[in-house]
């Protein structure tokens, strides 16, 4: 029954974080699957969501730390706000030097965007405070439930152990259903966009820009709507996993985790196809989680452990783009016809 | 602060070296293979590894590991470096017999995720053999020579970063313009149809422009060692934004660019750190990126497209 | 014998078929001209030929050798040579590099075969270290074919050599083919500019809508009156 | 209703349009010949802000258009085709459709979350007028296809297709017969003729099928080395010597006597 319990709340924890996931890959399907925007650079808006979030509603600056600014104490729904905007404003600023040029060069730009913000976080300590991260990170609600769980199980102390043990957890199940609530109300806004004639100019300059153009579409600005709506989304991400994680630091959002991992979320599920996001991204934080636990019987040091796991992923991406590139959820339904004719 | 410039300016030199070596690579894979190549850097580091894995194996041969002259390494890393050049350029071969050969036709971008794949296993099959904390090439301390007049503090190893640089430069630069395949790699940079017409086997061609893009990678990681004093697995992905950069700003696609790019960029890099925190180093790069795309898209050599 | 022997070939691009079953014939030593209105297939014939585009049904023989669906490089290395219409150079690359690409598949020495197409087209020679991309299309048009003939072939396969020239400079280039195919090698032409150049091809041949309509000397292919009704359709 | 005037291109040294100058009659359909690299092509992407000229103006009903961005040429009501069609692959043909008209309100991010029954109320509307345009091209089985599946000549139609989906004033097809095959192309033909006649669409079409040019198009304009070297009705053009040496060449046969 312990098992069991423990199974459980490891299953919450899980889907806590896959659905946070499962957030940056919707982002990123809109700005790859839909429009074509090659950002790799996907850490940079998460980031500057969760740090966004984190200085409008966290505890403010003590003496301990080297902080000056933020810490306003707001609520969370303003924190959610303020990391979209950031993550927005960070998006339009890199799109417009780079949309108008080949995918190439937006890549390397988001690439570059990634790393600097990174940097920011290392190296400006009043806003950031450096290397140490911003802690403390208040989680909504938090007290009132867990006060109310734990009042729960000592008015009832003839509670089963195990039992006792799920109430002890009942934050995480109400931090589980608002990250599937925010990942429910996403997958609505972006399915009712993506159908609707906007998703569509967006899929035609995926398709090819100049005919897009020719229909009288203004692509640049198509694409800087995708792009920075894009991001914002993947700033609420950001602002999930902190308020979630309670504490952020500039490893957070090392490539792998920030950018890389998303990537082969969103091209396992299905490019193109906003419930191939959402599932890739449990399906690869599944796999991500369960080479823990074999590499765990594994004779490996930890961080020969991580490694290890970070090459499986890799090989995964590559492998899935040799095997079936289209992902798990193909964009369309429909099959291609095989040419008629050989070349 | 501006007493500082010269010495600067000369550790500008020494990574722009470096970064020019990393750089060709990128472009000629650019030009070639039409693709931005993530996994260069990465490439980078595992030249930089197999050589210090190759170094006890160079000493088992009796090679001798005795400093040459001023300089704090021997014949034997030489041997390493050079055997840990060809050990790179095989297994990159490899990768591309057994996977970019495959996504060929399936466009550009499939091509440019698939290197990020096999950047973040590259670099984690190196963390996973050596860890993530540094491994030195030699424990030696070198010390600095004040050059008179010029103001300026130099280290042997650092005129051997460039010296070899400016070699192998000069080496490509006779290959390209005077070799039969030298040739034939810039005609399928040309135009690869006709290229095709010609006779020219086109994968030929890029085997050759894998084989020196990963030599130069793997020689470029291992100056890096030499001017670090140590090498991380995060090495050449730390130097990837730089050295994109260093390419586009010479012009994407021209290897002559990319040298003069990398020259600029480093030269860049450490003369900022006399003005703004050496946190941001590679933020520079970066501004100089989009300072170039903004201005100019096409780099300082690159030709319309 | 002939030398080159084209046997129904049906091609085109992807499901877009050109050439309905074309038949073509290249004896040794002589210049064929292949004319017809656009869109006729005259350069997918030609690429058909070369091995850039494979044929979904016919055959191609050269020397009596089958050559269909040989990929281009191997094409090369049994004596033809193919000029394409557009990007036919390498811009960026001197004329001298222009002229040894051409001679890519062969070993040995090549100053003499240099100085064999100098002595075709003089006015390389005055702009050896000038990249081809400063040059001027009829300049151009000289590398390339002086890029084709750097390896001996038995067959030149020209694509339209005087499209987009000036007349004086078209003019010079016929010239030129005039003195190549003096040397007796045999000059496969594709051409927009039918009068110029039937009027030094030993025959001529008309291709319309992926068809080969009829074969005869120059002259009397001007003469023919459905020439007309070809180009500008009517009864 | 368009009118070229001293239109001018060169690309190196060549003058692809030299100068060009000619008129398109409202209600026409009037071909364009001449034979290759006469700048046909170029003409047309000079026309639609593919390319700047380098000198001349092109003025639609008046109001110049000269160097207009793409898609404000075609706002000002020109559309065109392309002579390798350039299909939305991964989209359905009737997608492909949809996307065509402009200030299409579902366009602005916000409408489809604060309007959306606005929104859907045009989508209707706009599907209802795709399928319409399938239905005349007889290409309605299939609207919800992927577009990369269709052949050839499904692709070309396709093209005509999407320029019904606004009420273009002035149509250019550019080679719209090339690969298409001989039942099709006459339901090419006739669709053009009833667009003309019956919504009152002015056409320019670049095409090398004589026959189809001569059977349709009224009148011709023939070019030649980037200029116009005649224009007249169809019979005039083929009687016309200079036409047929104009194709044939003879420059060279001219200056060498």
């Amino acid at each position: 029954m312990e098992l069991f319990v423990g199974i459980i709340n490891y299953l919450v924890f899980f889907a806590i974080t896959a659905g946070t996931y499962g957030v940056l890959s919707l982002g990123l399907n809109l700005q790859w699957g839909y429009t074509g925007l090659f950002n790799i650079g996907v850490a940079a808006f998460y980031a500057v969501g969760a740090y966004a979030s984190a200085l409008v509603s966290g505890p403010p600056p003590d003496m301990w730390d080297g902080r000056l600014v933020g810490g306003f104490e707001l609520p969370f729904i303003l924190g959610i706000l303020a990391a979209a905007l950031a993550a927005g404003i960070i998006a339009f600023l890199i799109g417009i030097p780079t949309l108008r040029l080949r995918a190439d060069y937006l890549a390397i730009a988001t690439i570059g965007i990634a790393e600097t913000i990174r940097m920011v976080l290392k190296n400006e300590a009043w806003l950031t405070n450096g290397v140490w991260g911003l802690q403390q990170l208040p989680s909504p609600f938090y007290d009132a439930i867990h006060r109310g769980a734990t009042g729960f199980v000592q008015t009832h102390p003839d509670l089963s152990p195990w039992l006792r043990a799920l109430v002890l957890k009942a934050y995480n199940w109400f931090y589980l259903f608002l990250v599937i609530a925010a990942l429910f109300l996403l997958y609505l806004f972006l399915r009712r966009l993506a159908q609707s004639p906007w998703g569509r100019v967006l899929r035609a300059i995926r398709e090819d820009e100049v005919v897009a153009s020719m229909s009288g579409k203004n692509v640049f600005a198509f694409k800087l709507q995708a792009l920075v709506l894009g991001a914002m989304i993947m700033g609420i991400g950001g602002a999930f996993y902190a308020h979630y994680a309670r504490f952020i630091s500039p490893t957070s959002f090392e490539p792998f985790y920030g950018t890389f991992i998303v990537w082969v979320m969103l091209i396992l599920g299905g490019t193109g196809n906003n419930k191939g996001a959402i599932l890739g991204a449990f399906v690869v934080w599944g796999t991500w989680a369960g080479t823990d636990f074999i590499t765990g019987y594994l004779p490996l040091s930890p961080t020969q452990e991580a490694s290890l796991r970070i090459i499986v992923i890799g090989i995964l991406l590559v492998s899935i783009l040799l095997v079936r590139p289209q992902g798990l959820l193909p964009e369309m339904r429909q099959r291609r016809r095989t040419p008629r004719t050989p070349e | 602060m501006l007493s500082r410039i010269p010495q600067l300016l000369f550790y500008g030199l020494v990574s722009g070296s470096i970064l020019a070596l990393g750089g060709i690579g990128v472009s000629l894979t650019y030009s070639i293979l039409r693709f931005s190549n993530f996994a260069h850097g990465d490439m980078m580091a595992l030249g930089a590894y197999l050589t210090l894995a190759l170094i006890p194996v160079a000493g088992t041969l009796g090679i001798p590991s005795a400093a040459i002259g001023p300089l704090s390494f021997g014949p034997r890393f030489i041997v390493a470096a050079v055997v840990g050049m060809a050990c790179t350029f095989v297994i990159v071969v490899a990768l591309d017999r057994l996977i970019f050969r495959r996504l060929r036709k399936a466009g550009r971008i499939t091509l440019m995720i698939t290197t990020i794949g096999i950047a973040l296993s590259m670099r984690n099959a190196l963390q996973f053999f050596w860890g993530p904390q540094p491994q030195y090439y030699t424990a030696r301390i070198q010390l600095a020579i004040q050059v008179p007049r010029l103001a300026i503090r130099v280290k042997p190893d650092q005129l051997f970063v460039i010296s070899v640089a400016v070699l192998l430069v000069a080496l490509l630069h006779l290959f390209l313009r005077y070799t039969k395949t030298g040739k034939a790699m810039r005609a399928t940079s040309d135009n690869p149809s006709l290229a095709q017409v010609t006779g020219i086997n086109t994968e030929r061609i890029i085997l050759w422009t894998w084989v020196i893009g990963a030599s130069l990678a793997a020689l470029a990681g291992v100056l890096a060692g030499v001017e670090n004093k140590f090498i991380t697995p995060e090495l050449g992905w730390q130097m990837l934004l730089s050295i994109f950069a260093a390419v586009i700003l010479g012009g994407i696609g021209n290897p002559y660019g990319a040298i003069l790019g990398g020259v600029i960029v480093g030269v860049s890099e450490e003369v900022s750190t006399a003005f703004i925190s050496t946190g941001y180093k590679p933020a520079v790069a970066f501004g100089i990126l989009v300072l170039m795309l903004l201005i100019r898209p096409t780099g300082l050599l690159g030709r319309r497209s | 014998m002939s030398l080159l022997t084209v046997d129904q070939i049906v091609s085109g691009y992807g499901d877009m078929e050109v050439l309905h079953g074309v038949d073509l014939r290249v004896d040794p030593g002589e210049i064929l001209t292949i004319i017809g209105p656009n869109g006729a297939g005259k350069s997918t014939l030609m690429k058909t030929i070369f091995g850039i585009l494979t044929p979904t049904a016919g055959a191609i023989a050269f020397q009596d050798q089958d050559i269909t669906g040989l990929s281009p490089d191997r094409v090369v290395r049994l004596g033809l040579a193919y000029v394409p219409q557009v990007e036919n150079v390498f811009p960026s690359m001197t004329v001298r590099e222009n002229l040894e690409m051409g001679a890519f598949v062969l070993r040995g020495d090549l100053r003499e075969r240099i100085s064999r197409v100098t002595e075709l087209f003089p006015v390389l020679s005055k702009r050896w270290k000038t990249h081809v991309g400063n040059m001027s299309g009829g300049e151009r048009q000289m590398v390339a074919m002086g890029r084709a003939l750097m390896l001996d072939p038995q067959l030149l396969m020209l694509d339209e050599p005087s499209a987009a020239l000036a007349p004086n400079l078209a003019a010079t280039v016929f010239e030129r083919i005039e003195a190549i195919n003096e040397s007796g090698l045999s000059i496969l032409i594709v051409e927009q500019n039918a009068k110029d150049s039937l009027r030094l091809s030993d025959r001529g041949c008309v291709l319309a809508a992926g068809l080969k309509c009829f074969e005869d000397t120059g002259p009397n292919i001007l003469a023919n009156e459905d020439i007309g009704r070809l180009y500008l359709g009517g009864e | 209703m368009l009118a070229v005037e001293r239109l001018s291109k060169s690309f190196g040294g060549l003058r692809a349009v030299d100068g060009c100058s000619f008129e398109v009659q409202e209600g026409t359909i009037t071909g364009l010949i001449g034979p290759n690299g006469a700048g046909k092509t170029t003409l047309f992407n000079l026309l639609t802000g593919f390319l700047r000229p380098d000198s001349g103006r092109a003025t639609l009903e008046g109001q110049d258009i000269t160097g207009l961005a793409p898609h404000h040429v075609f706002r000002r009501g020109v559309s065109r085709t392309f002579q390798i069609p350039r299909e939305l692959g991964g989209m359905t043909v009737v997608e492909n459709l949809m996307l065509v008209p402009t200030h299409q309100m579902g366009e602005r991010m916000w409408n489809p979350l604060v309007r959306p029954r606005g929104v859907r109320r045009q989508e209707k509307e706009v599907r209802r007028l795709a399928l319409e345009v399938l239905e005349f091209l007889d290409l309605r089985d299939l609207a919800n296809d992927l577009a990369v599946t269709l052949s050839g000549g499904q692709k070309k139609l396709l093209e005509l297709a999407r320029t019904m989906m606004t009420n273009p004033r002035l149509i250019l097809l550019d080679e719209p017969g090339a690969g298409v095959n001989r039942t099709l192309l006459k339901r090419l033909a006739s669709a053009i003729r009833i667009l003309c006649t019956e919504r009152e669409m002015t056409f320019l079409l670049i095409e090398h099928d004589m026959d189809f040019v001569m059977r349709l198009c009224t009148p011709v304009i023939v070019m030649s080395e980037g200029r116009v070297l005649m224009a007249g009705d169809p019979a005039e053009v083929q009687r016309d010597p200079r036409v047929l040496d104009a194709y044939l060449g003879g420059q060279y046969v001219a200056t060498d006597g």
